[in-house]
């Protein structure tokens, strides 16, 4: 009997920050994103903790996407827990560009 | 309470420090005297970072020694809170800048789009040497 | 970050806004890259707000338009944060105050009791029209 | 049969304070601690909530403590849950001036 076995594995990178995503903490949250990228291109970054986010916060999280989904992959997010957070993610309209999802095993299943 | 309740708050230009504006907004909400829902404080926080920001990184581009001015007012009758931030860098109208389209995602270019959507009134005055923004958010509910 | 990474804050003496100095505090040691544990933010936030308290209560006493000068400036080496405060009230050396007998609890009178305890530096300096207080706390664990 | 029934009713107030108990917040609290203290001289005021105790506030505790004494009462506090909050109470030996318990149960019991 001729039989191929193929494994395939997913790697998910899964971020989640606890502070303030601001246009001080951004820089670094960058850096440690574009490491993850390095590695894989399916990034999810949990917002479920962060508090704030600033538009230099959100800068990177739209530099984070354009670069996975380049090398064929995503970058889903978690919804903050702040409703005040969340009411921005719906004003510039970043629930349509990212693939949203209420919790980290919502945003892994099916990446 | 008087009708002129003003805070000063003088720091440096760097994008470091900025959570103090921040906190010192809140601070300052929570006692005002008129009950004030997280996210109109959270909004005028936001938007008055994104201000401040863009003093740093724009206004002081060439200066990493410039300072910010925040003052905060608590304005009567519909109770508001004014926040004027001045700088000595470059002049710029943030009022006659074009807002971002939103249906094309983009790295950077929502700063000014969020501090017009989010404050209730937005004036900008440019005396030699002195940039002064002034922004004013009613104080009842963004809910 | 500079060596005098300076915060300038300027607010009418009233109790009311004493939350604006602790929150500032707070959020200023926060960014000041050495973490701070919260026991010495706490301590350093009652400190300032017993002797900001003691400037509305009996500095200006009877002056109530009176403003109070808080100022923050990071020090390097050992990393210590020094608070400066300044109002233009009547003067009074806080150094030269008796301690409180703790085994006779009393109503009040533990305010410079807990700026002496808590703080590692205190002085106190008056120019005609201007008092000044100076404490420095040390930004080592307090635990 | 002689028979004496008798009922004691002893009544307890109990307060929670949850926000910063300052200089600016103590003139209410004193109010309403002098409401009660018109009711009753048992108080427990519970502190496990509070964030932030100054003198002021602690002038409060001591003046309503003094005052259901007088009246053969008595103040016991819970015990703030912030660490630094509580290392404050042992500096200014509020911790053998009150009777302090760790919950609310634990202060009105046998008072
Ligand atoms: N205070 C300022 N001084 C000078 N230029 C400014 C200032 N604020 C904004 N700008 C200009 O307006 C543009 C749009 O600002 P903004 O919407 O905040 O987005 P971003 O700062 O992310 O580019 C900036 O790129 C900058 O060129
Ligand atoms: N800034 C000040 N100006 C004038 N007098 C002061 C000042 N600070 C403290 N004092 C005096 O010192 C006394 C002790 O102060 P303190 O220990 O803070 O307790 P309290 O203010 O509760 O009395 C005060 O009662 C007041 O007479």
């Amino acid at each position: 009997m001729e039989l191929t076995v193929y494994e395939e594995i997913v790697r998910i990178a899964i971020v989640s920050p606890k502070s303030r995503l601001d246009a001080f903490a951004a820089p670094e949250l960058r850096e440690r994103l574009e490491t993850l990228l390095a590695g894989t291109n399916r990034l999810v970054i949990d917002l479920s903790a962060v508090p704030f986010i600033d538009s230099a916060g959100m800068a990177v999280l739209v530099s984070a996407m354009k670069r996975a989904r380049q090398a064929g992959g995503d970058v889903r997010l978690v919804w903050p827990t702040d409703d005040a957070a969340r009411r921005i993610l719906y004003l510039t309209k970043f629930d349509r560009v990212f693939v949203m999802a209420d919790t980290v095993e919502a945003a892994t299943k099916e990446f | 309470m008087s009708e002129c309740d003003t805070l000063h708050l003088d720091m440096p230009a760097s994008l470091r420090y900025l959570n103090v504006v921040s906190a010192s907004i809140a601070a300052f909400l929570e006692r005002c005297g008129t009950p004030v829902d997280h996210t109109t404080i959270y909004n005028t926080q936001l938007a008055v970072q994104e201000a401040c920001t863009n003093i740093v990184r724009h206004a002081y581009a060439e200066n990493a020694a410039g300072r910010i001015s925040v003052c905060l007012t608590l304005l009567r009758m519909p109770p508001r809170l004014r926040v004027e931030l001045s700088d000595t860098g470059r002049p710029f109208d943030p009022c006659a800048v074009e807002l971002p389209d939103l249906d094309e995602v983009q790295i950077g270019g929502y700063g000014l789009f969020l501090i017009q959507s989010l404050m209730d009134e937005v004036s900008y005055d440019f005396q030699p040497g002195c940039n002064r923004l002034c922004m004013v958010k009613r104080l009842t509910s963004d809910e």
